[in-house]
């Protein structure tokens, strides 16, 4: 058991340290070869330890690696509980769909091998995350899938849009970090240990209270937001999509992004006694998933679209599990995880038919150019439209359910989540509409192609999980919920509301999807409109809110900082030593010529000096 | 007696020093100051094995009495605190003389200064009676005064002479300081003394201790530096060579912190408390405002400078945390900065030497031509920002989380230093290794040589090591410093706060 | 009558030197050869007599002798130790001088050990009348060595500058032997002890004026400010070759008298004078390290520069009688510098000009490493560096200021020794920092200058790595 | 009204002071040296009041030794003196400031 649960992290890790040494050497596809390998052998291993926990008959199982960090009670020490197991299974098993399509979609790229490293050592950090039995080590997946995602995102580092973005997500995410770290601070201070178990046995035995469970609950919001994206640290998200598509499919929109949604569902035990701090985070969700839903209404860039529908459904998520609905949280998390990637390497599928065309108003008629890529990423479109039975009907209806479910002022947030299903369901019609159907707008000379084999089959792949994906939990059969209760044995679960209220909830929000994909095709059946209104340049540009941040902190920051470095160091403080030191100097001279040359004045001198004498020793005693 | 290994520790670069200079053939004194700091060394190394990690108290002790009537002796030991600063030192000279191909006119007087340097530095950790540790700490300007105003660049004269006057001017006090405390406690202990053991028995009154803070306190503050006696340090890095920017940061600057948490905290505990919010202050400044002012540096030298103010910051903040974690994570703190920092540096000095130029607006797109060189770079720059895995993380997190539960609102502010180490030093590689190559001479530049891989490769082992596996450092370190808290405890009514005490979010700053 | 041949041993030493020396010179015309051949005699001669004192009557073991005109004691034989090989060096120093005045250099050789020797009875004068005239004898050789090359422009008028206010310093001091006497009843130091300790003065102004006056003239000889006004012209002005000589004579004579008169005679008023010595000494450091910064002059730097060195020395005198050890130890250490900084500078400018520009020093490290390391030493030295002697001095001199509680007076010290860095170090920057003009020859280092050179960088090392024993003998190099 | 050795030690104080204030305010070398002189000379007179006034033979003594020394630094004094005139023709000490700052 040690050992297989330690391959799990160990298999990835091997790849990557392989590909940094010999990467060029093994070269293509070997290299991809051996990444997609590592990847899918934890993921047999981790299926196959599952299978226990599946039956019921596991137990939570622990593996201590070596003594890590005594002085915070830690241990490098990973954590086999359902939860752990389910973030495992679906890290390493998108994760290993995405490796294989990357053979393809890599294919001639210089870097060939270090890009697979790079996928290697993110998978080996989100591993590390979600395997985590205390919060150090949490945060070392934390900071080293951040580090992944930087190295991904600016991959392609000739293109300086591509360094910057790199630059942005691991910024913005150490943003997040702090209050991270802050909240790691209290929870050591209240606690004196950072071990799940004390710290989780601990919050529910009533030792965390009042404002210090709020503190650190909304510390960990402030960490989860950076990570997942959400309001007001998502911004780094949409730039993101300088990174080869493939990163953006696994690490922006199924795995890492979620790591603030796990997070979160891990730390119930301190939600639970933080009331406030867990209906903000329903409410950072819910503002965010509407939020981000408007903006991705207006993007042209297909990627972008994506990158703002994922902000839009990690709200969703933080929506859940801030209403104590973690498990519907996590369900819409593997599901998301399923379409979204689909979604993705669709459109990686669509670029790299295009020869890297992005903006979707240059697309159209794609269809029956590239089909496979297209029925894949229908079912997908549906599926994150809320289309019964396709696995994101499941988790969305489930999560707005639950938050109705709470009443009084939630059944806001369940109206600004039903709103966000309408527009999810247009702007997705919207995006598929344009690259798929209608006129053929490409440029010149462009010659749309399918994708190869090694691509289209996780389409394939993720296209089947997209449909029965979200069989795992239905209002008929809870297998997921019932799977996970003992993890978030410490909390109240929220749950969702049964019998004709559900049925009631479950119509309305179809009814919602299916108004916002009439609205689309209705809008964009026959031609592309203009959308260069106010309205659409004010989305298009997402309420210029990167812009005042740019402003803001970018170049105010720099000024500010431009300030304190070349004024206030170099002419204040510096200034001040200098000062001393030329003003000695420059004493020294203007002294000079008080030795006149002239021995008269020498004698004055002395005669002074011995007059001073002669008074000082008559004044002790007197003639 | 045993053999005097501490006393070795010092004599051998000081042998190999001489030996340098003595050997007239320019062409030999590489090999041969090679040669000798590698046989220090070992001895360091032997020193790591030997020593007894859990012990609290000194060891391999050396003392003999010099000069009765002053109570001066050659005393030296090496405890928990000491000990992996003096195998960092040992450690990093070897590596720096490797870089110092560079250096070609006075070739053995360069060397030599190099190893007098080193001496200097091991004495400085290793002396145990404070006369003796003032002459390490004094004597050791002059070489490095040299190797800066020599070997150094255009400006080089400047920072030198500002480096020493600005130090000098520090210690300066700090003489008056020791002076006066040989005095203070010649009644209590029947005779002067300057042995530092002997100090720890005596008792000083608040006044006194308050006075001897600052006098010990300054010298260090501006060896450290802590804001705002900062300035004389980007100046120094800017035109020393880089060997002696990788000695400057990776072990000089450790001194003054080293200083502040063996004398300062031990001798005078009560002014240590007292003071604890000024230092807290002027740490958490200097946290922020070191990094702040290296996002905007145009000379990638500089820029490193900075971001050494603000790492000193974290140690600084550590110490006066008052707390083990706190403790101990200002001294691995001390150690994986040097590492990291000496590394950027020697990574700096390896882009200087061919291109001759440290502006950064003078390179841009390098990772396409240098790989290798970008990937180290990029390497150490996350580890100087802390990530996880690597060392700087260890001791970022042990001040951080270790000074919360003393130092609430400081802790929080320093926090915020990490998003700016982000900030400068990724700005900084983005601006040099990324986008398309604009300057030609750029385009020619060769990628790492065997030479520079095997100064980077060590250090790259050391920086991953303590960053996965801290244990052994921090077993070695924690007994001593839980030593100092101890007699904190039992000589001021402070009380070491305790994890897992509180249950209520500290609302006053700085209590 | 205690009359005694070791007492005046090495004052005959010398003299007798002297005697031979003019009169075979007179006689065969043998030219510098045997002058420095007779020189050598003398001093050695003088020394092994001063070691031999030593032996004898050092620590508690010192004893009067000639009507308790001459104190043979620690104090007066470790003043010979000192003094004699010190000069000993600066005449070996200045030996190119020598050379370069042709048979007059006789007349120079000889009158440099009539100063030594008279520098030498400062020190073991127990008679304040008996002090006046060693320190005539000492001043008035000097006067003329300061004066004695005809090359050098300035050398005449350093002479009459020096001369003029020499003589003034002494006719001041003199009244102030006058004036004890006056108060005392007696010119003897012993018995103005014994009166002093036995009589309470109701009226003590003759007396205390008397001490501002003695104090007066002693400060001048060690160029403390405000009586250091000659210094600078004279050290810039005399010849290269004489300089160091007149530096460290000056020195240590003057501070051997002023210790001996403050402790012994005045010893029961050290509330009255120690006062008036702190503030002397701080003078003597500010005005000394402020004015050296901005000078462009070797020698008149380093002259600037003794007088901060005269305050740091007077820094020990404020502990009185416990002090005079830790003086010793700066005197013996500084005057070594001292003839050896000379020595280079006249190496590098030249022995019978008096003029050192800084600037003939720029790139010396290129042109001649050896000589430009034993400056730097001497530099840092006088800066107080570690592992120098000058280093081990300070410690003293402050150790004991700090004893007597005058810590306001060592922090200032210790500034102003911070401060004294900006000119050691520009020396050294020229050396060491900037390139060698071209076509400028190395210096060719004369027999006599380089081993003066080389033995006082020695000792500076060699004292600053292991003080100890000469710390130890300090302790008894005390007055009776 | 008695003249005692008192009134001669405030005349010797007196000339003292006039010494002192010819060497402060001549410009000649050879006065502002016979002011020296005078000085010395006030200094005799003290002494010899003192030794007066104390019964003590040590003043008379001390100004022989005085006398003697003063003439010695009268030779060599003059010598000096003579020096520069010859050199530079004047024996005014304010054209010698060749060396200063």
């Amino acid at each position: 058991m040690d050992l297989a649960l330690s391959l799990i992290v160990l298999l990835p890790l091997i790849g990557m340290l392989i590909l940094f040494a010999f990467g060029r050497r093994i070269g293509e596809p070997g290299a991809g070869i051996v990444a997609t390998v590592a990847v899918a052998g934890s993921f047999v291993i981790a299926l196959v330890l599952a299978l226990d926990l599946f039956s019921g008959e596991g137990s939570v199982e622990t593996v201590r690696w070596f003594e890590w960090l005594p002085a915070f009670g830690v241990e490098a020490e990973l954590r086999w509980d359902q939860l752990s197991t389910l973030m495992t299974l679906v890290v390493t098993g998108v994760g290993s769909l995405i490796h294989l399509y990357s053979i393809g979609y890599m294919h001639g790229d210089a870097r060939f091998g270090r890009f697979f490293a790079y996928l290697n050592l993110f998978i080996t950090s989100m591993l590390i995350l979600v395997l985590a039995n205390n919060f150090a080590l949490l945060f070392v997946g934390w900071e080293l899938v951040g580090l992944s995602s930087y190295l991904l995102i600016s991959f392609w580092f000739e293109r300086d849009t591509a360094a910057a973005a790199g630059k942005k997500a691991f910024v913005v995410n150490r943003v997040g970090d702090v209050g991270f770290i802050v909240a790691l601070m209290l929870i050591f201070s209240v606690f004196g240990s950072l071990g799940f178990d004390t710290v989780f046995d601990g919050a529910h035995n009533g030792e965390l209270t009042g404002a210090m469970a709020t503190a650190i609950a909304l510390l960990l919001l402030v960490g989860a937001a950076g990570k997942s994206a959400q309001l007001p640290l998502y911004v780094w998200l949409p730039d993101a999509m300088e990174g080869p598509t493939p990163v953006s499919a696994l690490i922006h929109a199924a795995t890492m992004v979620t790591a603030g949604v796990y997070m979160v569902a891990r730390t119930g035990a301190i939600f639970e006694v933080a009331p406030i701090a867990a209906a903000t985070v329903a409410i950072v969700g819910a503002a965010t998933a509407l939020f981000a839903a408007t903006i991705a209404m207006s993007q042209r860039d297909i990627k972008r679209v994506l990158a703002y529908s994922t902000i839009s459904q990690l709200g969703y998520m933080f929506m859940a599990v801030g209403a104590a609905a973690y498990v519907a949280g996590i369900f819409h998390l593997m599901t998301h995880a399923f379409f979204k990637a689909l979604l993705f390497l669709g459109a990686g599928s669509v670029i790299h038919g295009m020869s890297d065309e992005q903006d979707m108003h240059k697309m159209g008629g794609l269809a029956k150019k590239m089909p496979v890529t297209f029925i894949t990423m229908a079912i997908a479109w549906l599926a994150i439209s809320g289309m019964p039975p396709l696995a994101g009907f499941w988790s969305k209806d489930e999560i707005l359910g639950v938050v109705f479910e709470r009443g009084g002022l939630w059944q806001v947030l369940w109206g600004v989540g039903l709103a966000t299903a309408l527009l999810t369901a247009f702007y997705m019609t919207r995006m598929m509409w344009l690259t798929f159907f209608g006129e053929p707008r490409w440029d010149e000379g462009i010659q749309p192609h399918e994708s190869p084999k090694l691509m289209t089959i996780p389409l394939v792949v993720l296209a089947g999980l997209s449909v029965v994906g979200g069989l795992v939990n239905t209002p008929f059969k809870l297998t997921l919920e019932h799977f996970l209760e003992p993890v978030f044995e410490a909390v109240h679960l929220a749950h969702a509301p049964e019998g004709s209220v559900a049925w009631i909830l479950a119509a309305v929000s179809v009814a919602a999807g299916i108004i916002g994909i009439g609205a689309a095709i209705f809008r964009y059946r026959d031609r592309v409109p203009a959308e260069d209104g106010t309205g659409w340049r004010l989305l298009n540009n997402g309420y210029y809110i990167d812009d005042m941040y740019a402003g803001v902190f970018a170049r105010g920051g720099k000024l500010g900082a431009a300030w304190l470095a070349f004024r206030f160091d170099v002419r204040g403080i510096d200034g001040a030593v200098e000062g001393v030191g030329s003003l000695t100097r420059r004493v020294g001279g203007w002294l000079r010529p008080l030795q006149t040359g002239f021995v008269r004045s020498y004698g004055l001198a002395v005669v002074a000096g011995a007059v001073g004498l002669l008074v000082w020793f008559l004044s002790r005693g007197g003639l | 007696m045993d053999f005097p290994i501490l006393s070795a520790l010092i004599a051998l670069p000081v042998a190999g020093g001489l030996g340098v200079l003595l050997v007239r053939r320019d062409e030999l004194a590489l090999p041969l100051s090679i040669t000798s700091s590698l046989v220090t060394l070992g001895g360091a190394v032997w020193l790591l094995f030997e020593f007894e990690s859990g012990e609290a108290g000194f060891q391999f002790v050396e003392k003999s009495t010099w000069h009765e009537p002053w109570g001066v002796g050659w005393h030296l030991g090496v405890d928990g605190i000491s000990l992996l600063l003096v195998v960092l030192t040992a450690f990093l000279f070897p590596i720096a003389l490797l870089a110092s191909t560079s250096v070609t006119h006075r070739v053995r007087q360069y060397m030599a200064s190099m190893l007098f340097l080193q001496a200097g530095i091991t004495g400085v950790f290793l002396a145990l009676d404070l006369l003796v540790f003032f002459i390490f700490w004094e004597a050791m300007l002059v070489p490095m005064y040299f190797i800066i105003g020599i070997w150094g660049d255009e400006r080089r004269i400047h920072a030198a002479v500002k480096f020493f006057l600005y130090t000098a001017f520090g210690s300066a006090l700090m003489f008056a300081g020791i002076l006066s405390l040989g005095f203070l406690v010649s009644d209590q202990l029947g005779g002067p003394t300057f042995d530092f053991v002997e100090l720890l028995g005596a008792d000083l009154t608040r006044t006194a201790q308050f006075w001897l803070f600052g006098a010990f306190g300054l010298s260090f503050a501006i060896k450290v530096p802590i804001f705002p006696f900062h300035t004389w340090l980007p100046d120094a890095h800017v035109e020393a060579p880089t060997a002696g920017s990788v000695i400057l940061a990776g072990v000089l600057l450790k001194l003054g912190a080293y200083g502040l948490l063996r004398f300062n905290l031990t001798l005078f505990p009560e002014a240590s408390v007292d003071l604890v919010p000024v230092l807290a202050v002027l740490a958490v400044i200097g946290i922020l405002y070191g990094a702040i002012v290296a996002i905007v540096q145009t000379d990638i030298k500089r820029l490193v400078a900075y971001s050494s103010v603000s790492h000193l910051g974290f140690v600084v903040l550590g110490v006066f945390a008052l707390t083990t974690q706190g403790l101990q994570g200002g001294v691995i703190q001390m150690v994986n900065h040097g590492l990291t920092t000496g590394l950027l540096f020697l990574l700096v000095g390896m882009i200087y030497e061919r291109r001759h130029t440290r502006e950064i607006s003078e390179f841009g797109g390098l990772a396409s031509v240098m790989p290798l060189f970008a990937g180290a770079f990029l390497f150490t720059a996350f580890a100087s920002i802390g990530l996880p895995g690597l060392n700087g993380f260890v001791g970022e997190f042990f001040v951080l989380i270790g000074s919360y539960l003393s130092l609430p609102g400081y802790a929080v502010a320093a926090a915020f230093g990490v998003v700016l180490a982000a900030v400068y030093l990724l700005w900084a590689y983005q601006r040099m290794f990324t986008g398309e190559i604009t300057v030609e001479a750029n385009r020619g530049l060769g990628d790492l040589n065997l030479r520079e891989k095997v100064i980077i490769v060590p250090m790259a082992v050391l920086i991953v090591f303590l960053g996965v596996y801290p244990k052994p450092a921090l077993d070695i370190i924690e007994p001593s410093v839980d030593a100092v808290l101890e007699r904190i405890e039992e000589k001021t009514d402070y009380v070491v706060p305790e994890f897992g005490s509180t249950t209520d979010i500290a609302v006053e700053v700085g209590e | 009558m205690n009359l005694d041949f070791l007492a005046v041993a090495p004052t005959v030493a010398i003299v007798a030197a002297v005697v031979l020396l003019l009169m075979v010179d007179v006689t065969f015309k043998v030219g510098h050869r045997w002058w420095g051949f007779a020189a050598a005699l003398g001093f050695i001669g003088a020394t092994t007599a001063s070691v031999w004192q030593w032996v004898e009557h050092r620590g508690a073991d010192g004893e009067l002798f000639y009507s308790g005109m001459l104190s043979v004691d620690g104090f007066s034989s470790f003043a010979g130790m000192v003094i004699f090989p010190v000069a000993g060096l600066g005449v070996m120093a200045g030996w190119q001088l020598v050379r370069g005045v042709g048979k007059r250099g006789a007349e120079f050789v000889a009158l440099a050990m009539v100063a030594a020797s008279g520098a030498h009875l400062m020190a073991a004068s127990a008679d304040l009348v008996l002090l006046f005239i060693a320190l005539e004898v000492f001043s008035i050789s000097l006067y003329v060595l300061a004066g004695f090359s005809r090359k050098g422009d300035g050398a005449d008028e350093a002479a009459l500058k020096y001369f003029l206010l020499g003589a003034l310093a002494s006719a001041v001091f003199l009244y102030g032997v006058a004036l004890v006497f006056a108060a005392t009843g007696t010119t003897s130091m012993y018995g103005a002890q014994s009166f002093l300790d036995a009589t309470l003065i109701l009226r003590p102004g003759v007396l205390l004026a008397g001490i501002a006056l003695l104090l007066v003239g002693l400060s001048f000889k060690v160029s403390a400010a405000p009586f250091h006004v000659w210094a600078p012209d004279v050290y810039q002005g005399a010849p290269g070759g004489v300089t160091g000589f007149l530096a460290a004579g000056a020195k240590i004579a003057g501070f051997a008298a002023l210790a001996r008169v403050l402790v012994v005679p005045l010893g029961g008023y050290i509330d009255d004078w120690a006062p008036a010595i702190a503030v002397i000494s701080a003078m003597s450091v500010v005005i000394g390290t402020l004015f050296a910064i901005a000078q462009t002059d070797l020698k008149r730097m380093l002259a600037y520069s003794s007088v901060a060195h005269a305050g740091f020395i007077m820094t020990a005198l404020v502990a009185g009688p416990a002090g005079v050890a830790d003086m010793w130890f700066y005197v013996a250490t500084y005057s070594l510098q001292v003839v050896g900084a000379f020595a280079i500078a006249s190496v590098v400018s030249g022995a019978l000009t008096g003029k050192s520009p800084l600037s003939d020093f720029t790139g010396l490290a290129i042109r001649s490493p050896m000589l430009a390391a034993a400056m730097a030493l001497f530099m840092l030295a006088m800066a107080g560096i570690p592992l120098t002697a000058g280093f081990v001095g300070k410690a003293a001199v402050f150790r004991a200021a700090i004893d007597a509680d005058y810590l306001w007076l060592v922090i200032l010290g210790l500034v102003a020794a911070v401060g004294g860095l900006f000119f050691y170090l520009r020396v050294i920057v020229l050396m060491y920092m900037q390139p060698s003009a071209e076509g400028v020859p190395a210096p060719r280092v004369p027999l006599g200058a380089g081993v003066a050179v080389s033995v006082t960088a020695l000792v500076t090392v060699v004292v600053g790595f292991v003080p100890w024993p000469l710390l130890d003998w300090v302790r008894a190099a005390i007055p009776l | 009204m008695t003249v005692t050795p008192g009134w001669y030690m405030a005349l010797a104080a007196v000339l003292f002071v006039i010494g002192t204030g010819g060497i402060l305010l001549r410009r000649n070398a050879l006065v502002m040296f016979m002011s020296v002189e005078l000085m010395l000379n006030a200094v005799n007179l003290t002494f010899v009041a003192a030794g007066r006034e104390l019964n003590v033979l040590d003043g008379q003594v001390a100004v022989f030794f005085v006398m003697v020394v003063a003439a010695a630094e009268v030779v060599v004094g003059l010598a000096i003196i003579v020096a520069v005139f010859r050199r530079r023709q004047t024996a005014s000490v304010d054209e010698l400031s060749e060396l200063r700052g």
